[in-house]
């Protein structure tokens, strides 16, 4: 290949040009971190007036009608914007240096990729200042409320939903042509790192299910504008379609959002127990299975709404079965655990509390699985509670315990340890004070997005109020870390970490700006 | 040199934008099939029964009236129920007036319930098969003619016809 | 042989389990292609046979 | 030291904090009064139990590990990673598990979907903000409208027990028989649920959905719209009267002649002190939640009312407007919701209050006359 001497040992440009038009995986994988970061406080405090507001029973903080944007914005900024472009922005950071490739596959697609995001959140933030407030159909805006009974601002929604989904699937390609072709020689598929894998099979997710949410919401489009009929019934449509193709697209969607986290649990764990993981070929197994059952199960958001009997019983066998794959991993990680020399540094403890909290999560699932008994469950707060449970300590904790792992790696400076335990803690009794009540006023009874509630509901709802509030401002102290990591402290090694394996590893810390020029040879141990 | 490659590109994504628009029918045949969401044929049914009219069994057929929202015509079932051998034609008669003083165009949508039994509910003549165009303060009698399939199950013994009426004047007159 | 090789792989991967040595053995195919079309197949075939034990078990 | 000790204290409350969940707090579902509810509530506690286990048998591996494995416990790590024998067994265990919750959960299902005979059928209609029911054997059909005063929810006023869970017009159902409800909407999608009967399905536009009940307890069941439908979701609750079926037969003759009494009442010439007191308590009602009770309303989805050009000049217009809604706005057609002294009422209070004193008085019997039908 014609090596132009130029680009050989030029740093990264100077000033704004260098963020605008950067192909370095690097500096686009940090601008996903942070844009996610900002996102993850916008869609925070949207959290907090809705936990405001549902401190006691009564309105006294907002009205019903921004407290519903509140739950949409909420919903919608949290999946779009803080989780997805955070485990977006990781994979771009780590994918290459951990195969051993100098940049992803398609450098320019990955900066387009990127850029779409301001836009598409900046014109649905906007939306909260438009006539008739925005989008105040929940995160899953179920037609006809979402068409012909929406606020004007619906069209900004949908075209700011495109953009994120265009975002997402030019990701989802980078991702996969770099894996498929820029692995070190010596890496076979089975000697990837699992976090790779992981990211692999979620970038094919979200190839497969993307382009529904595209059609799903061209679909809601037409329907506003241009007088098509596919969700009114007036016109021979069936609202129920749209919720079949969104929960279509919807439940490999929750897969995205937890696939990646496995991966990195599957990175740390075995680094502070200091032993392989356990069945590692399982791990990826498993993963694959989880894909492809995803595919089958979307219905069980929907058993209230009126399925044939043949259908309730077939959606709730497949959503069983899918419990096993996700039970499989956990195992794997406790086993990689047991007898191995444990300490517990901040990713470490992130890592434990998502093993746990993630798997009372599944177990909650796993209940709300049983169609019967999901008639008393459906859209009340321990649905709100299970799915909390699986994101926030899922997917946000596995971002958390990455961003503490391989923050040395992009710094070149030792985060401050006394500070990383604070946040943990103070995250940790914060989140649980928040979302374990819910389970017992959605048992005992209060439905999912309502503004006000009544009496018996209203001690439980104090305390997840305070809760909410805790962990949000715990939030606080991960910026303070993170800032102070990148501007100094404690010299980290090359190998951060005593029983860290893997490629990203052999490279100096902080990363240069360029690695793997020249493919790397794989140290020679069977398995990451 | 591309030209192959961009013209399969091309026809593809073609392909996929016309496939979301066969979705709509595609989804009627679905339900058709499965009988999903009691979504009853809004289109003629020339369906013969090779059993003829089945004399052992009973079934009620209630009417409901319905309108949706913004719908102000009356519109009431004059009949509240058939009881009907399976196989048999019934009948229903719906009295409906437009109370506005405007031209109005409505179209009636049917469903059944339970959903099981939409796949046997064959009509053969139902006024919900083409819009219903009503001057200011006209009333009409509609009536639809229908029979129930003799292989419906056993257990089905009672079922609920419900037509709502939609006011489309505008989206028609928006076409 | 190879077939039935490939069915044992993808009928592993829906359990999650595989013991090391049978792994080595698949991942020496060239293509994952016919792993995928057997995958495929075989997911469809799991659904119906879902389905047809729910519509035994309704009308039973 | 004391991070992994108060680490292990922490992990072991939360594996047993679930087990704290017993029946009687109100932090657990409601058994029920029907024969469904009980066979749900037994399958979720069983279901809750089973995991409960697994989480226990889990997590005390993992806790073991923690305390034991530790670095600075002098731990030396094992290089093991592969077992195929017990990867084996934690896979195919949890699939008999859950064969083994599979098969009660079938059969509840399976009698929750049965079409048996009815006693009585109520079509339950979702509106925005309220539900109608109509009893299909009874030529009778009401609305039932939250009954909590507004200075409540504005927290100017004590909140009193059922606050939100409370109606005007609660729905009369008999105990032992088998009562079918028909759902649908008329405008978006709701959901009709009593926590008490089990019993939840969507009412969805344009189409029907089936549910029953049998209940066999006397006594109030309270349940909420669960499915988000606008603005006021949080404020259309379900109160549902069991009752014997004797009571059952009484309630209904007594309610059919108060509603005959009422629309002869419009016969009847009504003062205008009158039908402004009325008035004032049917717009309170129905149409404060979006006018809002100073007739100001919210630019621009709900337009005010107070000073409006049809509120005070066109009556024509405002009778129109109010029987007939308007089409392609949220404004529903009252005439199918409220007789004729309401109505009468409602459309003499909008033009005499806020200012906007017309002197108008719009006689019910004009009102009568125009929604006579056939």
């Amino acid at each position: 290949m014609t090596s132009i001497s130029a680009t050989e040992h030029h740093g990264p440009e100077k000033g704004l040009m260098r963020w605008i038009l950067t192909t370095n995986h690097k500096d686009i994988g940090s601008m996903y971190l942070i844009f996610s970061l900002l996102m993850f406080f916008i869609g925070g405090s949207m959290a907090l007036i809705i936990r405001m507001e549902l401190v006691e029973p009564g309105l006294q903080v907002v009205q019903p009608e921004f407290f519903n944007q509140m739950t949409t914005m909420h919903g919608l900024i949290m999946v779009f914007g803080a989780v997805m472009p955070a485990f977006v922005g990781l994979a771009n950071w780590m994918v290459p240096m951990m195969i051993g490739a100098p940049d992803m596959a398609l450098p320019r697609l990955n900066n387009f990729s990127f850029w779409i995001l301001p836009f598409a959140f900046t014109m649905m933030l906007s939306s909260l200042f438009m006539d008739g407030g925005a989008p105040n159909f929940g995160w899953t805006f179920y037609a006809p409320l979402s068409t012909t009974y929406a606020p004007p601002s619906v069209t900004f929604f949908i075209f700011a939903m495109h953009m994120a989904g265009v975002s997402s699937i030019l990701g989802a390609i980078n991702i996969i042509v770099t894996v498929m072709n820029m692995r070190a020689p010596a890496m076979t598929y089975m000697k990837m790192p699992l976090f790779v894998w992981t990211w692999l099979i979620t970038a094919f997710l979200l190839i497969a299910v993307m382009p529904v949410l595209a059609g799903t919401v061209t679909m809601m489009l037409t329907d506003i504008h241009f007088g098509t009929s596919f969700f009114d019934a007036g016109g021979g449509g069936d609202p129920v379609l749209f919720q079949h193709l969104f929960w279509f697209f919807g439940h490999p969607e929750v897969y995205i959002m937890i696939l990646p986290a496995f991966g990195i649990i599957s990175q740390i764990v075995p680094t502070f127990s200091r032993k392989p993981l356990f069945g590692y070929p399982s791990m990826v197994y498993a993963t694959s299975s989880i894909a492809l059952l995803s595919f089958t199960v979307w219905a069980h958001h929907m058993f209230t709404v009126g399925l044939p009997l043949v259908g309730e019983l077939f959606f709730m066998y497949a959503t069983m079965l899918i419990s096993v794959p996700t039970g499989v991993k956990v195992f794997n990680w406790v086993a990689t655990m047991f007898r191995g020399s444990l300490t517990f540094e901040t990713p470490m403890l992130f890592a434990i509390a998502f093993i746990v909290l993630f798997t009372i999560g599944g177990f909650s699932g796993l209940m709300l699985a049983i169609s019967p008994a999901d008639f008393q469950y459906h859209d009340t707060y321990f649905v709100v509670a299970h799915f909390h449970y699986v994101l926030v300590p899922g997917a946000v904790f596995s971002i958390m315990a990455a961003t503490y792992y391989w923050l040395p790696k992009w710094t070149g400076y030792m985060y401050d340890e006394f500070l990383g335990k604070c946040h943990f803690w103070c995250s940790f009794i914060g989140l649980n004070l928040t979302f374990f009540p819910m389970h017992f006023v959605g048992l005992a009874g209060m439905p999912r997005r309502i503004p006000d509630y009544s009496l018996q509901f209203a001690d439980f709802n104090m305390i997840s109020s305070m809760g909410g509030f805790l962990f949000g401002f715990a939030q606080i102290l991960f910026v303070i870390v993170i800032v102070k990591c990148v501007q100094g402290g404690k010299k980290a090694k090359a190998v951060c970490w005593e029983g860290a394996k893997g490629l990203e590893w052999s490279v100096p810390s902080p990363a240069p700006y360029h690695t793997f020029e020249t493919p790397p040879n794989l140290p020679d141990e069977k398995y990451p | 040199m591309h030209k192959k490659l961009i013209l399969q590109l091309s026809t593809a994504c073609l392909g996929m934008f016309l496939f979301g628009f066969a979705l709509v029918p595609l989804y009627d045949v679905f339900c058709e099939i499965t009988g999903l969401n009691g979504k009853v044929d809004l289109v003629e049914s020339k369906k013969k029964y090779h059993a003829g009219v089945d004399e052992t069994r009973l079934i009620k057929v209630q009417f409901i009236a319905n309108r949706n929202e913004n719908m102000p015509w009356k519109f009431s079932a004059q009949n509240k129920e058939v009881v009907l051998h399976p196989g048999a034609n019934g009948q229903a008669i719906f009295y409906v007036k437009n109370t506005t003083q405007r031209e109005m165009i409505g179209q009636a949508i049917v469903s059944v319930s339970p959903s099981a039994s939409a796949k046997y509910f064959h009509k053969t003549q139902c006024f919900c098969f083409e819009r219903q165009a009503l001057k200011a303060g006209q009333e009409e009698s509609i009536g639809v003619v229908f029979s129930i399939d003799p292989d419906i199950p056993e257990e089905i013994t009672k079922m609920t016809l419900s037509y709502t009426f939609f006011d489309i004047t505008d989206a028609i007159a928006e076409r | 042989m190879r077939l039935w090789q490939v069915i044992k792989a993808v009928l592993a991967a829906f359990i999650g389990v595989q013991s090391e040595k049978n792994r080595q053995l698949d991942f020496q195919a060239q293509t994952p292609l016919p792993y995928i079309i057997t995958g495929i197949i075989l997911v469809v075939l799991f659904v119906l046979c879902l389905v047809l034990i729910v519509n035994y078990l309704v009308a039973f | 030291m004391l991070a992994k000790i108060v680490a292990s204290v922490f992990l072991f409350v939360i594996t047993f904090l679930p087990r704290l969940s017993l029946a009687d707090w109100a932090v657990n579902m409601t058994e029920g009064v029907t024969d469904v509810s009980r066979s749900v509530y037994s399958l979720h506690m069983q279901i809750f139990w089973i995991c409960v286990a697994i989480a226990v048998v889990v997590f005390s591996v993992m806790l073991w590990s923690i305390i034991h494995h530790r670095k600075s416990a002098g731990a030396k790590a094992a290089q093991f990673h592969e077992n195929t024998t017990i990867e084996l067994l934690w896979t195919i265990i949890p699939i008999f598990i859950l064969i083994a919750m599979a098969v009660p959960a079938t059969a509840t299902l399976i009698d929750m979907y049965d079409t048996k005979e009815s006693d009585i059928d109520i079509q339950v209609t979702g509106y925005q903000w309220k539900w109608q029911y109509q009893y299909l054997s009874e030529d009778l059909a009401f609305f039932s409208n939250l009954a909590t005063p507004k200075e409540q929810i504005s927290n100017l006023a004590v909140k009193n027990a059922n606050y939100l869970l409370e109606v005007d017009e609660p729905l009369v159902i008999p105990i032992g028989k088998k009562v079918r409800f028909l759902l649908t909407s008329n405008d978006v999608i709701h959901s009709w649920w009593v926590p008490a009967f089990a019993v939840k399905k969507d009412a969805i536009p344009g189409f029907i959905n089936e549910a029953w009940t049998q209940v066999e307890e006397v006594g109030i069941y309270r349940g909420q719209c669960a499915e988000l439908c606008g603005k006021d979701h949080g404020f259309m609750p379900i109160v549902v009267k069991a009752v014997p079926y004797e009571d059952y037969l009484v309630w209904v003759s007594d309610k059919k002649t108060i509603i005959a009494e009422q629309e002869a009442a419009a016969a009847r010439v009504w003062t205008m002190a009158e039908l402004m007191e009325q008035g004032e308590k049917v717009y309170q009602t129905n149409c404060a939640a979006c006018h809002q009770p100073n007739g100001e309303g919210i630019s621009p989805a709900f337009p005010a009312l107070k000073g409006s050009v049809i509120a005070t000049q066109d009556q024509q217009a405002h009778i129109d407007i109010v029987l007939n809604g308007k089409a392609g706005t949220a404004m529903q057609a009252y005439a199918a919701q409220l007789n004729a002294v309401d109505l009468a009422a409602v459309i003499t209070y909008e033009r005499n209050a806020w200012g906007n004193n017309t002197g108008d008085l719009i006689a019910p019997q004009y009102i009568q006359s125009l929604l006579k039908d056939k």
